[in-house]
């Protein structure tokens, strides 16, 4: 808290002071109305969590409140401040601070230069020609470790981090900025259970400090855990706004999708004797990936659990072919195989889905039918000449079967960050592998669909194919996989039946030891 | 977490598109608009001339040359790079094509040059391809490399083939009243559209321009598919330096001098984004014939030498900004704001 | 200060050379996008190797800066004597005041007023007449009395060169009993295909020109290529007011006096060449000094036309 | 999910970073690497000239002005943009600085260039930041338009300045044996150096040329940066300009003729990126030292002019492929493996 924009701010906030008020927030995209008269107050020192299904208009209302995006009607007022906020630096003056979902990371910049991002603001005290600040001081490597990156050098490029590091390094601004209301927007979903005691605590404190929070989450138990209120949206409209303690998961889930949602049972155990391994990992050196054996079976889910860093996507991009092997052997019913390409592997029906969404999952200028295609349209073409019609019908099916909310022809850029994540596992799936690396496959996906996906993916195993399920959260693991490996520095340190395992003994395994 | 919905899933919304389709296709045509504008200018100031058989074919072949070219220029920039050495490259195909046997038949010449461009490409192509090395600067050392190898195998001094009376006659042979060198830049048009749009490396070539790692890592042979792309740009490129020889029967050593400036500019006029995976056929198309028709109005007009390039030059401002008016102030209602 | 002195240099550079083959002659050339200059290379290097002499010769592109890098670099090298043709007529004036105080300079083709030793040049206003007298005569015998014409003109930067052969071409019609009407004027950068494209627009523009007049003979050339075997202008006529380029040379010779292509003027590299290493060559041997020569020298300037083709028509000279 | 585990936050993976600061930089100077490869061959080939102060000298003075250009498209090319009027805006410069009330003065005369060049930067920013069309079109139709207006201003003809002589003093001056033009390059260097590296308005630059949406939404004010970065471009540009009339004591109508191509390849060869948000003012020195110095050499080696542009073409393209292949054989070992 370094600087003071806004008189009011350093006044403290009472508790229950109404800090934001929006009244018939409309925001209309040309075809869509994502947020279609939405009443909202904020109050300070709360946590606010907002729930709605893939596509509800969450990020929509938090960029309105952050001034990213101009509304289409009403107006969202802030306290302390003259008039509604018209840009992010009138946002920012009045004491917004925003978490996107897709974190704004400078990648040219350094992760010290992007701590210290918002002192390229606009602002009275901020002329252009300032000298820039230290972005290596102490200060910065203390923000860092409060957030979990104390690890990383101040002067090393953003470029070269994960999509959970990401995440934090765009929450360690939060220790840096003077704000009375922060948004974190799926702020966790690409983070493992351990950063989200960092974001536990850090909200602990802002909240102690009278900031009112909004929370985004498509994990219940996260949101339970954490807010105060929450105010469930479908389909651009607000259902309703409950007291947490008066409400359950169930009645939640029910509000966001429109229906109830029934327990899933647990996989059936995949029948594996007898079989030949599809799949032999022996002695895997790649990335972080350091000594790594294991098989996968026709037929089987199985699921890698580790911390951020442990290895697990080493392992997955490691022996799909989207980076090379260091050392060791890979088989491929019983044939050593030598993928050096991502082409190479999907030549042997090998596929890997990533977690980075962003860098990785979908071509921004395609619309979801070009995307979705865009593996498997060799088999959707004679001579290299697209059938358009075999496409366009089978796209057609794709988007209902996954739930896409958006047309063939919409942009997937512009659809919210849940739908792009169905895009990219149907592109996947779409390509029918004989196995897949599901990296985070569910990272923002709402719990419906998230039920539609585990049966997709149940379904691919049923066909004997072989499924390895990257995730950080154990309980998704458990109610998934077959089998679950976990994975600790670089290696494969356990392996649990999921019927005789929980999630402490996966989070406890995972833990101990790591150095 | 461990539930599933008992019903089916809630339908997707009605599909995202806004208006007609039409509408929103013609909204975006800015280069069309200023086309027509131009077209509208000419038609007042030397309607008669201007429409007139004599100057419609003259147009139709001062743009089949640029015309082809661009096109090349096109599918580079659809992957995010540039071509700076196509005029230079079009240059040594036309003038070896001339030269090479003394020139002896207009078929030889055809095969010659497009066996040079396409060599050409291919050099540049692997260059960036399988060196990674930055477009701007490969071409940039091919531009000068052609060009040096055009004045030396010359001498500098124009090669003029065996064959000049057929080429000649190639330039001006008509078919229903359309010069046959037009006609074979619309037949590269429909090969490139149809490429583009109807094949799966057309479908390559934007993924890998819009994103190249999401390219990369869902399959597609990054690599090879630049390196073709590079090699189709290099035969066009070699088909357009024959078409010079079409035309002007001589293989002079500044033959397409400069032509790549016209050729991005026209590309990016037709809505290409320089930085890939954007841009059509059609925008290329109209932009070709927007530089041809500004070019063909000035010397219609008689504009002083002095003030050509003044006017050019006033003109692309003009035009480019007024065109964007109606779209950047719908832009600003829904853009992010920022000052 | 680099230069010190704003003096011309009044013996070469390095001193006098004892003899022929110790003798370093830099020729900085304007550029070589007209064949014109090209040739003009190509003989200058046939007379060094017959006289013995080494010459380094550049290219500049039309630019003066880099022209100026050139001679700079053709002096760190050891010349005793430039030959220049300047890039800017007008634009160069210090620049070759800085130059020539340090080294002899001999102008070819385009000289700086003022500067250096000589210019030996071919007299742009005379050859333009001589061409204008012969396109007169040819017009008159057809039964014309005036005559509409388009004009095809080097780039915006031809400050000398062009408008003096247009000048004098323009005169030698008149003097020649001829009247014209200017119907239009375009650029053709001296190029053939630019001044093609060119002259396909003026005649368009103005379909009842009789004369398409370029000049220099690769525009002319290009003007040809317009109206060979098009009917609809099978009464327009092609003349240029320079070069005596072979391929003009051939067109004037082959069509004999009905031809299309009517006359030039003879702007010779090869004579230009010979004169000016001649003169750069005598100044470093020490066999005259600078000041023996005029400020200014002409090459023969005559008109070519059906009449007198056979002196200068040589299938086998380079340009 | 549930899990609240107790032990601490483990500690993030291990740096990954290969050896010292120092080594690491080095090994991505691969500039400085052909630049050095150029100077071994400028020694062993002709050392004597190419050393002698002489030489230097004309050396200095033949980067200071493309130097100072270089700076310009360095800034623009840092936010993403590319700026090819560049050298027609320093010909205007030159010519109406040489020409208006006649140059009476040299100090008059760098007001005068300075202000027209800061004029067309700001022409240029205002529609790329504020009207949003493409840096490439929008500069050139700059381009045609500053160079038309050169050539209506003297007809064509060089404007020599009434102060002609000073201005060749000027040019002439030597501080220390290094010649004053050189010394107002270097100190721009220093200058665009201390903007980049240590203001504000230097990392906005960046941060738009990386990412302009999450610059925009972070607040920064990307339209005035952006239109600042023009117009600063444009005021060196102008400063070039001046500088050419110390030069050459004349405002010559090809004054800056194709200095753009020049100034982008330094640029780029100096290592940044054409999309933006990478690049280093060092990097652009050298780029300007090496085109320099592969002209020099090719005088001084008096290569045939018609061979001359072939062996640019080609030094550059060998010398961009030999200066990665350590490079990218590296990074084949880690970076994904594609076909
Ligand atoms: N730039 C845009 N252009 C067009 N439509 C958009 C744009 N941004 C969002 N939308 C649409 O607005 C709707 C709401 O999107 P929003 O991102 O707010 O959803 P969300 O609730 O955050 O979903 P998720 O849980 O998947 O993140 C979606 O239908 C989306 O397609
Ligand atoms: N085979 C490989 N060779 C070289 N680098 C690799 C290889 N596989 C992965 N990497 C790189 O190793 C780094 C670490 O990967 P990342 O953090 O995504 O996953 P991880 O360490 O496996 O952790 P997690 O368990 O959280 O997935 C990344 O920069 C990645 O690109
Ligand atoms: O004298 C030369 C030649 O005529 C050439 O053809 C064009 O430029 C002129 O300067
Ligand atoms: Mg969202
Ligand atoms: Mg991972």
């Amino acid at each position: 808290m370094t600087t003071t924009t806004d008189p009011s701010a350093s006044a403290p906030a009472q508790a229950h002071d109404v800090l934001f008020r929006a009244t018939g927030v409309k925001k209309h995209y040309p075809g869509v109305k994502a947020l279609d008269g939405v009443d909202l107050e904020g109050y300070a020192g709360e946590v606010l969590a907002v729930c709605g299904a893939n596509g509800a208009g969450k990020s929509t209302f938090a960029k309105l409140l952050a001034g990213v995006q101009p509304l289409t009607e009403g107006e969202i007022q802030i306290a302390g401040f003259p008039h509604p906020v018209r840009n992010a630096a009138e946002a920012e003056q009045a004491g917004v601070l925003m978490m996107f979902q897709e974190p704004l990371i400078i990648d040219d910049f350094t992760v010290g230069e992007n701590v210290w991002l918002y002192k390229l603001r606009e602002g009275r005290d901020i002329r252009p020609w300032a000298t820039k600040v230290d972005a290596n001081s102490d200060e910065t490597r203390q923000v860092l470790a409060k957030v979990g990156l104390g690890g990383l050098r101040t002067s090393q490029l953003a470029r070269d981090l994960g999509p959970g590091q990401r995440q934090m390094l765009s929450l360690s601004r939060a220790e840096v900025t003077t704000h009375k209301i922060m948004i974190l927007d799926e702020t966790t979903a690409s983070t493992s259970e351990e950063h989200f005691n960092d974001i536990l605590d850090l909200v602990k404190r802002e909240r102690e400090a009278g900031t009112h929070i909004m929370f985004v989450s498509h994990r219940l138990n996260e949101v339970f855990a954490m807010s105060d209120r929450i105010a469930v949206l479908r389909n651009g409209l607000l259902v309703d706004v409950l007291k947490t303690s008066e409400t359950n998961p169930d009645e939640i889930a029910t509000l966001m999708i429109g229906q109830a949602l029934k327990a899933l049972d647990r996989p059936k155990p995949a029948q594996t004797e007898g079989k030949q391994p599809l799949v032999s990992v022996r002695d895997l050196h790649g990335g972080t990936a350091a000594g790594v054996s294991f098989d996968v079976f026709p037929g089987e889910v199985v699921g890698l659990y580790g911390l951020v860093g442990s290895g697990r996507s080493s392992v997955g991009r490691t022996i799909t072919g989207q980076k090379k092997a260091a050392s060791g052997t890979i088989e491929i019913r019983g044939e050593q195989v030598q993928l050096n390409s991502p082409g190479a592997a999907l030549e042997k029906s090998v596929v890997y889905l990533t977690e980075d969404r962003r860098l990785e999952g979908f071509v921004k200028d395609f619309d979801n039918g070009e995307n979705m295609s865009l593996v498997v349209l060799p088999k959707w073409s004679k001579g290299g000449v697209i059938d358009s019609k075999k496409e366009r019908s089978r796209v057609r099916e794709l988007i209902s079967e996954f739930q896409v909310k958006g047309g063939p022809k919409t942009y997937t850029s512009s659809l919210s960050g849940g739908n792009q994540q169905k895009v990219v596992i149907a592109k996947w799936l779409e390509s029918d592998p004989d196995f897949v690396v599901l990296d985070e496959p569910t990272k923002g996906i709402d719990v419906g669909a998230r039920a539609n996906i585990y049966e997709i993916i149940h379904s691919v195993a049923a066909r004997d194919k072989g499924v390895l399920v990257i995730s950080s959260e154990a309980e998704e693991l458990l109610s998934l996989c077959h089998r679950i490996l976990v994975m600790r520095n670089g290696q494969i340190v356990a392996e649990f039946d999921p019927a005789e395992a929980d999630t402490d003994d996966l989070i406890r395994t995972a833990l101990t030891h790591q150095d | 977490m461990t539930a599933t919905a008992t019903a089916p899933a809630p339908a997707a919304p009605p599909e995202a598109r806004q208006g007609s389709p039409v509408l929103d296709w013609l909204k975006s045509q800015y280069a069309l608009y200023i086309l027509v504008a131009l077209l509208l200018v000419a038609t007042i100031t030397r309607g008669s001339i201007f429409w007139g058989g004599t100057n419609l074919t003259n147009l139709l072949l001062q743009m089949s040359i640029i015309g082809v070219v661009t096109l090349a220029e096109l599918i580079v920039v659809l992957t995010g790079g540039i071509d700076i050495s196509v005029g230079s490259a079009l240059g040594l195909a036309a003038v070896i094509a001339a030269g090479l046997f003394g020139g002896p038949s207009v078929f030889l010449g055809l095969v010659v040059a497009i066996i040079i461009g396409g060599i050409v490409g291919a050099v540049n192509g692997w260059l960036v391809a399988f060196r990674g090395l930055e477009p701007f600067i490969v071409t940039l050392g091919m531009l000068a490399l052609a060009r040096g190898l055009v004045y030396a195998y010359g001498n500098g001094i124009p090669i003029n083939p065996t064959a000049a009376s057929s080429y000649a006659t190639l330039g001006q042979t008509t078919i229903i009243g359309i010069p046959l060198l037009a006609i074979i830049w619309l037949v590269m048009v429909a090969l490139i559209a149809f490429l583009l749009y109807r094949t799966v490396w057309g479908r390559r070539v934007y993924a890998i321009g819009s994103n190249i790692e999401a390219a990369r890592s869902s399959g597609i042979p990054v690599k090879t598919t630049l390196w073709s792309v590079y090699i189709l740009a290099g035969l066009l490129v070699g088909l357009g330096g024959w078409m010079f020889l079409g035309r002007f029967a001589s293989g002079t050593s500044t033959a397409g001098n400069l032509l790549e400036l016209e050729a991005i500019a026209a590309v990016v006029i037709g809505g290409a984004r320089l930085s890939g995976g954007y841009g059509k056929v059609f925008g290329a198309v109209v932009g070709t014939i927007i530089f041809a028709v500004i070019a063909n109005l000035l010397s219609l007009l008689n504009v002083s030498t002095f003030l050509q390039d003044a006017f050019r030059g006033a003109l692309i401002l003009v035009a480019v900004t007024l065109a964007t008016i109606q779209f950047s102030r719908k832009r600003r209602t829904t853009a992010p704001a920022a000052k | 200060q680099i230069y010190p002195s704003s003096t011309p240099a009044q013996g070469p550079a390095g001193g006098v050379q004892p003899d022929v083959s110790k003798v370093v002659i830099g020729f900085a050339q304007q550029q070589l996008q007209a064949p014109y200059f090209a040739a003009m290379q190509v003989q200058s290097e046939d007379i060094a190797k017959q006289k013995g002499f080494k010459l380094l010769f550049q290219a500049a592109n039309k630019d003066p800066a880099i022209q100026l890098n050139q001679m700079q670099a053709m002096m760190a090298q050891g010349a005793n004597v430039l030959v220049v043709n300047a890039t800017s007529v007008k634009g160069q004036k210090e620049m070759m005041t800085q130059v020539a105080s340090k080294i002899p300079v001999i102008y070819i083709d385009t000289g700086v007023p003022g500067t250096g030793t000589t210019s030996v040049s071919s007299d742009n206003l005379t050859i333009g007449r001589e061409s204008g007298k012969l396109t007169a005569k040819r017009f008159l015998g057809l039964g014309k009395k005036s005559i509409k014409m388009v004009i095809l003109t080097g780039p915006a930067t031809d400050e000398f060169v062009g408008p003096n052969r247009r000048q004098g071409f323009l005169d030698g019609l008149k003097e020649g009993g001829l009247a014209y009407e200017i119907k239009g004027e375009q650029s053709g950068d001296y190029a053939q295909d630019k001044g093609q494209v060119a002259a396909e627009n003026m005649l368009a523009a103005n379909p009842d020109t009789d004369l398409v007049l370029g000049l220099n003979d690769s525009m002319a050339l290009g003007g040809y290529n317009v109206v060979n075997g098009q009917e609809k202008y099978k009464n327009v006529y092609v003349a240029a007011s320079a070069d005596g380029q072979k391929e003009a040379l051939a067109l004037i010779k082959s069509g004999g006096c009905d031809g299309r292509y009517i006359s030039t003027g003879l702007n010779s590299p090869s004579l230009a060449a010979e004169q000016a290493l001649g003169i750069a060559v005598d100044i470093a041997t020490g066999a005259k000094k600078p000041s023996d020569f005029p400020a200014e020298s002409f090459t023969k300037a005559v008109g070519i036309g059906c009449d007198n083709i056979d002196e200068y028509y040589d299938p086998k000279s380079i340009f």
